[in-house]
């Protein structure tokens, strides 16, 4: 099983999770995160003071998977996520060990 | 020399009582922008306080430098002619804060605050000196007593005009024609708004009698002000009703809208009901305004605060009901009056818009939407501490 | 004709006087939801903002139609009978604005606003009847100049039944005995409130007097805002310097509650206390106040604002001072008049609390308290972009 | 008979408007706390909140107990006493509510209410007596109408000892000398708060009069109303074209503070100037404000909310351009009077700051400046569930 | 070494946390996510326009924890967290390899 | 290529973030979390009732990059981190198996 962490732009998370859906990924858990990269953030102005907001607002999308899905899965991300500016982030892709649904005690594959 | 002390007393108790509304009516700008924060999203929030304040601090200025003068060649009234002016200077700043709110969150600040000087200085003073200053559409026989038309439905008009020109805020109506909900940042500035505003309103209906120093008179201001207060109050009960019924929830942004409905109603005429008609008045005002937000949203005309709906469908239905309490008004009068007063601020704003248009531009960006308002026009976020991103 | 004219003056002013007083009670509408959308937590903000508005708007209505019927059979004040019906209307609300609070966070909005309109029309009125309406209390020789017991103390023991039937919010008390914190979701808000309270009880004690016309009046008017102004700050430093004693912090709920009930001890004699005296009522009403929340929490009565302690515990300690500055009034008349209000308010509310309760209900599930009311009974979210999970 | 009624109509007409407008200056205590708790980062709204009803309360008890017997030895109004009482005590109120904003974020909450109990009964009224109380000041012909200098200059100059002895924020001067934006948390609160000021200030220059019973006093009040607007009006926009042209941006904290300038210029005397003359004053006091808050900040000089600016370098000139339009003024004579109020306040402020600094302390500890001054004074958090870590 | 991230419901936070402590782990780390999966959204209502709120309000909870413990904390985290009802969450399992406690510079199993 | 994860005092946020750049980190992900461990919470008292504030704020860190930066990293992160009091927090390290920069498609360390 491979846990597959996405980060994207805020505004592309439905379109992410549609795509996730139709291929029979059943759930994911969402985190809202701020990155800084090649992206530049923006300048913001209080009082005459300027400052610099570097962090930019991205969704870091987390999902479990079997290995089997993880092909289809990285090109619908990929795909759904696409603006085609800087910024469009990352995809992570870490060995899963071990997995349980808390609910029924079903463990790994079982429980994705 | 007693009957001059009188006099003075008198003179002095009508300015104090213009002075004391006036301050009221003033208030309101405050209600506006507390409304309108509330019911835009956080992003756009610093954007909209900044209008308004601005849009206040620029209609009162023209109107004194010209709008006033437009509007009432020549006042004479039995009391400080200051107070008269400044009662009247806050009637103006109202009706541009309705404009304000249907435009949010996509409209360009600085056209916004250009289309504010032409209608200070000469769109409403124009169906001004028509009516209350003693114009032509006042001489048909109109009765508008603090302004259903002449201020609710004056703002109304011309922000249908803009929103026509604007078009809805990106992401509002799906592709499927569907109505995303935009839902509004901060629920409790939109309570505090609409009760500033209630309260400001006795100021408005109250202070529209122009003088206090008789028993007919003060017996006149107080019926209004028990007519506004029950007015609004029925307003509020339809559209709880209403809401609760259509969609078993209690729609608090409708029941705030079913309140200033209910004081809109009655703003036309609220001396001649009895409080048990200014009841249903409300009420129905209530029903109405429910109805038209649906109704708009339907046709994509996209108003994220319902101004267009409270003050200016509501606004005429108050003018048209006029004749059923007063007998000195008639039907087809405050038709023609009303009919007059969009046309001309619809027509005249349609035109100033679409120069604004043509010429800097009224709508920011897809982009600039996008990030909101705040950050473009204002640098600043409203809320930098709390709030996320969506 | 001179007489007359001043007569007509004295009318105009005596009712500018009653509605501008009674529109700063309208407004106190808006400082009990601001303190208490403040003092509750954010997924129970919406609902208490509908609350709010709606009982506002059903007290106005109701009385209207019944129970100002009730309360003054044959009204005919010396001035405008419309500014003595908005004057007494806004009282009643207040007195159902208390009992909000007290239910907050768990209590079915539409079970409460049935009993709004029970309270509104008939339990306020009846014992307004017995005392303002000059009926058996007032003949007793029972002062209580602008409703200590008449409001506070009505409101507070409505509520009081209410919190008896409807038992805590889950979570507040655990199994242990102890006392959770279960803290109010914005400062800002509930600060706003007091102040408006605050602001607004200028009109409900200023307006009392009935009459402003003469010098005895206005001097007694002038005192009246003064002792309210003092005994309010007197109650804040009291709570300040209690909290601070108690738990080395300065506890701003508390704070709030301790000038609030510094405005409730003075209601009920505003005009004969020196200002010394007011201050002295204050501070007292500001200790009490403190204590008597710690003591309900104690016995598990959760009350989320403190309305039972401020508008009921003080509102009895205020209405039985008066005799110390009041030699029209004596100890026992008061408490025989304080007896007799709990007695019947309590007695009624509780059987209209305990019928709702068997039929429609009065509590909402355990899980819709923990989704919050905004989601289950008015289906938006207060700040749907900054709360966070708690 | 008659003209004794007459008297005592005017005599109750006169209490009236005074305790109107006190009950409006009272309500700018809300407006300060409202744009202070606006304009500081969430961690210390809480002990801002605190901070200005304790004030409000202290200010009232220790004026009522000493100050107002040290300021006028004699008073004998020609209405009640008690509003000339409750008029001059929500002006110490206003006074001490300016230093407030200017020293939060780092001062120990007690002993700024320590210092507030001496400006109340001591440094105010002292300064009041020269001047207001017919002393020194005053019989060399100093005029300052409604209090620029006595009011907002006083509260400007203790403000400024007390930032001088303090210090600046952590965070607020990088070490190269560069300025750190710290921005307020909450932008709607501070615009609230300037609108209930904009709103109370109508009672603060409107009731200066302190007469109202004839035509000259009814013109002149209604005048000092309309030249107030205007003023504010005007620095609003000032500030907005100026910070447009200066940063491309409207800055809303600086078009608040632009607005309250132009109701501090016109303090000094709101009744001779000409309404077009108000809008000058107003205008280019909206330029020197945001001037003076650049510099201040450049000097290192930290007023979180520009509290100095405001009402010390704006109070200043609003006292200096009194002649310009009140020929019974005189320029050298404002300029003395000016620097004797400056003089005093900052004097007896700054040796009552430092013995409180070497005392108690004045400063929070770096540690409890980081996690706050909610949690360090006041225990609570102000928006428990929605603040991030900033 | 093992990471072991939980997505439970909200309000059994402070059970998990407390189950936790008692097998001795003595440090965690949480975070507000929202998750998506079989547990239905509800719906909101806004001026007349209804809308789905899909992500439902989710706690993360991250725990670093020796191989050893990885059993025990499986455990204790199931039970703690379950009320039967779908929506119970979800428990993954990844590999640590390293592991650096800043104030003192221990390394791996010192650190935790 | 590894997943580093780091907790930390959110002040200390900037510092870490100049020191990672500085050794050419280009990209990062930062999310506020909340932290229990050895560092004790605080008390908040409300009207009167006590009670007990046991998750302190912190920032996560994560930063993905190739092995060889590994040491580096974990060095300046603790150095930039550090205060020596309790709450310092920690850094873990995971492994990473795979990378995907959305807007072009390049993969692993290209991606980074
Ligand atoms: N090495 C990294 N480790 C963790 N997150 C990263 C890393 N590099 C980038 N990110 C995340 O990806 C987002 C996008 O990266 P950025 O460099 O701005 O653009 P792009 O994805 O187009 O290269 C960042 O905001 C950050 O959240
Ligand atoms: N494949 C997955 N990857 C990551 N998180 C998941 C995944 N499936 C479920 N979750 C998380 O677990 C939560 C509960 O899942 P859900 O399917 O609703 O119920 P259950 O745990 O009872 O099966 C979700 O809200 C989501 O946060
Ligand atoms: N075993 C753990 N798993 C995950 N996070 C942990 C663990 N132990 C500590 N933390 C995180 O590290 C932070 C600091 O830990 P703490 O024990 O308070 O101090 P120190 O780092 O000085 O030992 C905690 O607030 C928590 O966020």
């Amino acid at each position: 099983m491979k846990m597959l962490v996405a980060l994207i732009k805020p505004f592309k998370l439905e379109d992410v999770k549609q795509a996730l859906f139709e291929i029979g990924c059943s759930g994911l858990t969402v985190t809202e995160v701020r990155g800084v990269g090649r992206q530049k953030g923006h300048t913001e102005l209080y009082r005459g003071a300027e400052y610099q907001v570097d962090f930019l607002p991205k969704m870091k999308i987390e999902l479990a998977l079997p290995d089997e899905t993880l092909e289809r899965a990285l090109e619908v991300v990929s795909a759904a996520a696409h603006t085609g500016n800087i910024g469009d982030g990352k995809i992570f892709v870490l060995p899963l060990e071990h997995c349980v649904r808390i609910r029924t005690g079903e463990t790994d594959k079982d429980a994705l | 020399m007693e009957a001059q002390d009188l006099q003075q007393l008198t003179f002095a108790l009508d300015t104090f009582y213009l002075l004391v509304c006036g301050a009221l009516v003033m208030w309101m700008a405050a209600g506006f922008s507390m409304l309108e924060a509330g019911l835009v999203r956080a992003k756009n929030t610093t954007e909209i306080l900044t209008k308004n304040i601005a849009l206040y601090s620029i209609a009162c200025i023209t109107y004194l430098a010209i709008g006033y003068k437009v509007m009432y060649p020549d006042p004479s009234p039995a009391y400080a002619a200051d107070a008269n002016f400044f009662f009247q200077v806050v009637f103006v700043a109202t009706a541009m804060s309705i404009v304000s709110g249907a435009v949010a969150e996509r409209m360009k600040l600085m056209s916004f605050l250009v289309f504010c000087v032409v209608l200070s200085a000469f769109i409403y003073p124009v169906q001004g000196l028509w009516t209350w200053g003693g114009g032509m559409i006042a001489n048909w026989g109109f009765v508008d007593f603090a302004g259903s038309s002449i201020v609710h439905l004056t703002g109304a008009s011309a922000a249908l005009a803009a929103v026509i020109l604007l078009g809805p805020r990106s992401g509002k109506y799906l592709s499927d024609g569907s109505i995303n909900a935009l839902p509004g940042s901060n629920m409790p500035l939109a309570a505090l708004g609409t009760f500033i505003l209630w309260f400001g309103w006795f100021g408005f209906n109250g202070g529209s009698q122009l003088a206090l120093g008789s028993v007919d008179d003060a017996n006149a201001i107080a019926r209004a002000m028990v007519n506004t207060n029950t007015s609004a109050a029925a307003g509020t009960i339809a559209a709880l009703l209403f809401t609760k019924l259509l969609w078993k929830k209690a729609d608090l942004t409708m029941i705030l809208n079913g309140a200033l409905a209910g004081l809109v109603a009655i703003t036309a005429q609220p001396v001649t009901p009895e409080p048990w008609q200014a009841s249903v008045f409300g009420f129905v005002a209530g029903l109405i305004v429910v109805l038209s937000i649906i109704a708009l949203d339907k046709l994509h005309i996209d108003d994220p605060v319902g101004a267009i709906s409270v003050h200016g469908v509501v606004g005429i239905f108050g003018t048209l009901v006029v004749p059923i309490t007063d007998s000195s008004a008639s039907f087809m009068i405050q038709l023609a009056g009303v009919a007059t007063i969009f046309g001309w601020v619809f027509a005249c704003s349609f035109i100033i818009w679409t120069i604004l248009k043509l010429t800097v531009g009224i709508r920011v960006t897809k982009e600039q939407e996008y990030v909101g308002l705040d950050q473009v026009d204002c640098g600043v976020e409203a809320y930098p501490e709390f709030t996320s991103q969506k």
